[in-house]
């Protein structure tokens, strides 16, 4: 039982990295981000292509948090100058330039062949302990991604960042520029999904673009949804929530035999519909937040 | 040598649909001020409709009629159920909303008509050569149908007192309340003809292509990119853009291949952003 | 996703077995039995066989039972969904090989889930059936134990089917159009190299985004070439528009389909006239052998359609017979000693066995067996891949009319 | 030494609304600037600060051109704005949204944060002590800890005054500080302004409430139509023939 357990609890964990990434971007500054996607695409991509040209794992992931930094820069500046709904279809249609990129530049990267073989971490030790190995490194980088973000939220830059969420005109009217917290703050999320993206790769040792669809960022987006956008609870909650529900339905045909094989897609994707629309009417501020949370 | 007169025709074609489903995303977007990513699937769900009603009675009219209702009846529903809820709300929380109720729908669809591919019974038609392009018959009977329907919803809009009414609650809601129009009212035609025009825009991409659980939502974005590239919530931008997007697209394949396509638009789009924040047609905005 | 982890009491063999199912959760190892993991794609892109798989996979665990088992060991089947994803593919066979404890897994379709699921099966030393055409599953890392068996044609098998139809059908200017996902690319690619090979040229290629409106564009830059023949790695969705797309334009050109794209349901979708005249290369071709009548019969049950309307339904069928007969010659069920007799049962020399219960009375009887299968007659190589023989269809009239077979 | 404006324009549309406007308000002076609706008042706020680019015009503060800078830079060379509808930090507190205007914080940069945790605790220190001195200058200790968007229309404005404090400015602009606020509140917040004038900080006001401001302010600017038509000390501008006409249509 334990290695699908734990198994589970490491793709949560790749979930709560991305999830954090948007409470920064989201909850706390207020961006909406809508390719997150493709930050974790290419730290993926980036840590697998590394290690696959002879390069340790520990380099790969730190290139992959790197890698999927640089395209924040731009993309902040693009931000400066858009609406909200905007900023979330312009960064949307990043996420699908990547994976279109990395679709069709089959040289590097073998396109829609995928990149197998990838290096496991830890692969020297025997399956167990290589799977709790893991699963302890995850879960390090994890807490320590989730010390930062308190030490984030509650410092100066973070009240700031609230501030400009709250109001970006009156923060520049008091002397500061928001374009600068926007990039970092984007930039930081961006290397948790890269981060993130890394260890997937080598966690699940084959990664092709189909992998990396919108429909990955919208999860996220559920996980904070569902836990509460302004709350760093909020992400590790909604996470473990959403595994549940995507995970649980393989459990559902014990309990419930008549809905047939087919069905069982369809039912999954109207499961987490309808509870995000529930959430979102019923509990705006997430399972974990206050009522009167941004 | 490309033949670019034909991929210009290709890709007016292929804008047609854009331009459809950017529309609905348009209109909505006038009123309740969010991009509502379920009108993907609301056209599948004209599409579905579309098709049980044409293998029922054999009839293409009344397949496009329930459509029309299907979507509009959709749309209503999700305005009551969900999207009224959030009004006032950040956009944010209705347009996570509405990818909550685009699931809701493909898995009521799901359920109900299953996951295989299924197809309009249209007889098919060689195409003829008009000045050197080659068009079928299908072709310019979808493009009549896209015309019809585009003068439907701007005679509604500029002819009607309903649609000067929506078009003053697009403006200024607070303004037009004052001068005695009911925004409730307003807002349920708008859902209606918003929902309407993705059904049949559902429909319409059916018959060209084939119905399948996923036909709208691989619609969106492009969709998507046409209303903001022609300034959302203006109904001439985005068929305007629409169109414009298709050729793009179809003029790129000879320079950058097709793989790249979708990549093009999405490039127009930013460099459109940089250029005009607001679109290509779109009321500029300014901190008051 | 679906965990039908049923255990099956079989009451008498005389009047024909009763089988009774009962959804329970057993993880208990018991003795006697053997665990069977069916890892199928029954939602996402695959869902088109998937439901088959399982059930062919079903039906044929069924059969050994019924036949008293394997060296006396009954089956038990425990499905679970790939949802054609690799991630969600990965989860499932932790499940299976983790909660469950099976002992092999059976029916991974696309090549992305068998790439993702080989190194767990390898890690728990069990062996995995796939059905996928992807070249790298057959060498280190993927297959570095040799624990991984595909009953599917690679790529590269399939592009030398169609060069050889090619040179059959006396093309000259042959032009290639593939969806752009490692089978598309890889069967043209394959038939590209292969057509090469023979000192052919290629007149054009293109490879197209999935999920568009209109592939006239694409049609066209390679109908401009002037190509004889068109083969495409395509799959039914964008056939079904491009074939209608193309029909529309008028211009003649002949088409060779892969037969998961040039099916029945192609021609219900844009009916018979546009596609009279299409070849459709399938890998099934032991249509002729008692063991396809088997797997189609069972499969007719199960699923209330033909057996040629689900290729990798009879390559599943054939795994189940295949690890029964290797079973019951190694008389043991230790991965190793499975290995080492599937090629015993499988490959030549050896008596042709069509079925089960065939089979099992050769062993019983001493005699070395040579499973002729379903969906090939199975002789697995050095990499554990098959080379099946492809049946080349005429598509007349709306029917499909297997015409021919070619060897490669 | 003064914030020197010179013959600033500025379209809307086709609209003129600034049409050559001109002021000079003295270092440390309190200077009132009224006008009808659609004057043109809050239009000159936004291009003196840097909101709105005006067309034509020059914008000096001590001598300095700053027309050219954004507005977070004029805010940072002195010339700090508040605005008519209060733009509070809504989920803040009433002390974070002080100190989050603090200027040079080094626990604002990611990297002052993670490596120089000790400054950024010293500085934090002072910065609090900052915000309570301010606090209980604009008596608003009572609802220090609670969050911005839950005060009265007035503790709003307040607020925004206290925030522009924390910038240790030269210059405040101030949009119509008594606008929705009760008489009481009012006269209070003349108070606080009237103290802040004495410490040396200058103030260019907006404000509709005439008596209200003309209480406060010993030289005012009437602007109409986009134009200065009258300054000079309240009693003399309120009697010229112009500003009567501008306010009242000419019927007194």
């Amino acid at each position: 039982m334990s290695a699908y357990l734990i198994a589970i609890t490491i793709l949560t964990l790749i979930y709560v990295l991305l999830a954090l990434g948007l409470t920064l971007q989201f909850g706390l500054t207020g961006l909406i981000n809508f390719g997150h996607v493709g930050f974790f695409a290419i730290g993926a991509y980036t840590s697998a292509l590394l290690t696959l040209n002879g390069w340790p794992v520990g380099v790969g992931i730190v290139a992959a948090a790197v890698a999927a930094m640089l395209p924040a820069l731009p993309i902040g500046y693009i931000s400066l100058r858009l609406r909200d709904d905007y900023f979330a279809i312009v960064t949307l249609a990043f996420s699908e330039v990547v994976r279109i990129v990395v679709t069709n530049a089959r040289e590097w990267t073998s396109g829609t062949q995928g990149l197998p073989g990838i290096a496991r971490l830890y692969a020297s030790l025997n399956g167990a302990a290589s799977e709790w190995a893991v699963l302890g490194t995850i879960l390090a980088v994890t807490l320590l991604a989730i010390w930062m973000i308190t030490r984030i939220a509650r410092s100066p830059f973070g009240r700031l960042i609230q501030a400009i969420r709250d109001n970006e005109v009156a923060v520049k009217a008091l002397g500061k520029d928001p374009a600068w917290f926007k990039i970092q703050v984007l930039a930081v999320g961006a290397a948790l999904a890269g981060i993130a993206g890394a260890f997937y790769a080598h966690y699940i040792t084959y990664i092709v673009p189909d992998q990396f669809v919108p429909l990955v960022t919208f999860y996220a987006w559920m996980a904070i949804t569902l836990g509460g956008a302004s709350r760093i609870s909020g992400a590790v909650v909604g996470s473990a929530i959403l595994m549940v529900l995507l995970e649980g339905s393989r459990f559902v045909h014990d309990f419930l035999p008549m809905i047939s094989d087919s069905a069982m897609a369809s039912v999954r994707i109207g499961v987490v519909g309808l509870l995000l629309i529930l959430c979102i009417v019923w509990r705006p501020q997430g399972l974990t937040g206050k009522r009167g949370d941004a | 040598m490309s033949n670019f007169p034909q991929l210009i025709a290709n890709g007016l074609v292929q804008g047609l649909f854009i331009a459809m489903a950017a529309l609905a995303i348009t209109l909505a977007f006038s009123i309740a001020r969010f991009p509502n990513a379920a009108t993907g699937d609301v056209m599948t769900a004209g599409a579905y409709t579309g098709l049980a009603t044409q293998s029922a009675t054999g009839s293409l009219i009344l397949a496009g009629i329930v459509a029309i209702f299907t979507g509009a009846a959709i749309s209503l529903a999700a305005d009551r159920l969900v999207f009224r809820k959030l009004a006032g709300r950040a956009v944010v929380a209705s347009l996570v909303a509405s990818i909550g109720v685009a699931f809701v729908i493909r898995a009521v669809l799901g359920v109900t008509f299953g996951l295989s591919q299924l197809v309009y019974d249209i007889p098919l038609t060689r195409a003829k050569l008009y000045w050197g392009v080659r068009l079928t018959p299908l072709d310019l009977q979808v493009a009549g149908a896209v015309a019809l329907a585009l003068a439907l919803v701007f005679g509604i809009l500029h002819l009607t007192p309903i649609g000067r009414q929506m078009r003053a609650v697009a403006d200024d809601r607070d303004l037009a309340r004052v001068s005695g129009v009911r925004p409730e009212r307003v807002m349920l035609a708008l859902w209606m003809i918003s929902g309407g025009v993705a059904g049949l825009a559902g429909m319409m991409l059916g018959i060209k292509t084939v119905v399948e659980p996923e036909l709208g939502w691989s619609m969106l974005l492009p969709a998507f990119t046409a209303a903001i590239l022609g300034g959302i919530g203006s109904p001439g931008g985005a068929v305007a853009a629409g169109l414009l997007l298709g050729v793009v697209q179809e003029m790129s394949t000879p320079f950058v291949g097709f793989n790249y396509k979708l990549a093009i638009a999405f490039a127009a789009l930013l460099g459109v952003l940089l250029w005009r924040p607001s679109g290509l047609f779109g009321k500029r905005e300014g901190v008051r | 996703m679906t965990t039908t982890s049923r255990r099956q009491f079989l009451q008498g063999a005389a009047a024909g077995a009763a089988v009774l199912s009962l959804p329970q959760l057993t993880f208990a190892q018991s003795a006697g039995v053997f665990r069977i993991g069916a890892l199928n794609p029954i939602t996402g892109s695959g869902s088109t066989f998937g439901t088959g798989m399982l059930k062919a996979i079903q039906a044929a665990a069924d059969v050994v039972n019924a036949a008293g088992g394997a060296a006396g060991i009954k089956f038990e089947v425990i499905s679970e969904d790939t949802q054609t994803s690799p991630q969600a593919g990965v989860l499932a066979a932790k499940k299976l090989l983790d909660v469950n404890k099976v002992q092999a897994v059976f029916g991974t379709w696309s090549s992305g889930v068998s790439l993702a699921v080989v190194p767990l099966t390898n890690d728990a030393n069990v062996i995995l059936m796939n059905t996928s055409g992807a070249p790298a599953l057959s060498v280190p890392p993927a297959n570095a134990k040799g624990l991984s068996f595909r009953f599917q044609a690679t790529n590269d098998r399939f592009g030398r089917a169609f060069a050889e139809v090619c040179v059959k059908e006396g093309f000259k200017r042959p032009a290639t159009m593939a969806f752009n996902n490692a089978s598309g690319i890889g069967n043209a690619d394959g038939f590209k190299k292969a057509w090469e090979g023979k000192g052919g040229k290629v007149v054009a290629g293109v490879v197209y985004e999935p999920n568009q409106t209109s592939y006239r564009s694409e049609l066209q830059k390679v109908l401009d070439a002037n190509p004889d023949v068109i083969v495409t790695g395509s799959y039914l969705q964008d056939t079904t528009i491009i074939m209608r797309e193309w029909y529309q334009s008028g211009i003649p050109v002949k088409w060779i389909l892969p037969g998961w794209a040039g099916s029945p349901d192609l021609v219900k979708a844009v009916t018979a006239p546009v596609v009279e005249g299409v070849i459709s290369v399938d890998s099934v071709s032991n249509s002729g052998a008692e063991s396809y009548k088997l797997y189609d019969a069972a499969y007719q049950k199960a699923m209330g359609k033909p057996g040629s309307s689900n290729v990798y339904a009879a390559m599943t069928w054939d795994m189940v017979i295949t690890l029964a007969l290797a079973i019951q010659s190694a008389g043991k069920t230790d991965t190793d000693s499975i290995k080492a007799h599937i090629r015993a049962v499988a490959n030549p020399p050896g008596e042709e066995v069509f079925s089960y219960e065939a089979g099992l009375a050769a062993l019983k009887a001493g005699k070395k067996i040579n499973y002729q299968g379903a969906s090939s007659a199975l002789d697995f190589d050095e990499y554990g891949d098959v080379t099946p023989d492809f049946g080349v269809s005429f598509i007349e009239g709306g029917a499909i009319n297997q015409k021919y077979v070619v060897k490669i | 030494m003064s914030l020197d404006i010179a013959n600033i324009t500025k379209n809307f549309g086709g609209m003129r609304v600034l049409d050559g406007v001109s002021l000079s308000v003295p270092t440390g002076s309190l200077f009132g600037l009224i006008g009808p609706n659609g004057a043109g008042k809050s239009t000159l706020f936004a291009a003196i600060s840097g909101f709105q680019k005006q067309e034509t015009g020059e914008v000096r503060l001590d001598g300095t051109r700053i027309d050219a800078l954004t507005p977070h830079a004029r805010a940072r060379a002195g010339l700090v704005r508040t605005f008519q509808v209060p733009r509070e930090f809504g989920h803040l507190t009433v002390r974070e949204n002080l100190c989050a205007a603090a200027p040079n914080q080094t626990g604002e940069s990611l990297l002052g944060l993670f490596f120089r945790p000790a400054r950024v605790a010293r500085e934090e220190a002072e910065i609090a002590a900052e915000a309570e001195e301010i606090m209980q200058r604009l008596r608003l200790t009572q609802v220090a800890d609670q969050p911005a968007r839950l005060l009265s229309g007035g503790q709003k404005k307040l607020l925004e005054l206290g925030r522009a404090l924390m910038l240790k400015p030269r210059f405040i602009l101030l949009d119509e500080p008594f606008a929705g606020v009760n008489p009481v509140l009012i006269a209070e917040i003349a108070e606080r302004i009237r103290d802040l004038n004495a410490t040396g900080i200058g103030f260019l006001i907006i404000e509709h409430d005439l008596e209200a401001l003309t209480r406060l302010t010993p030289y005012i600017a009437v602007l109409d139509r986009g134009r200065i038509i009258a300054e000079g000390a309240p009693d003399a501008v309120l009697a010229d023939v112009q500003v009567r006409e501008a306010y009242l249509g000419g019927a007194v």
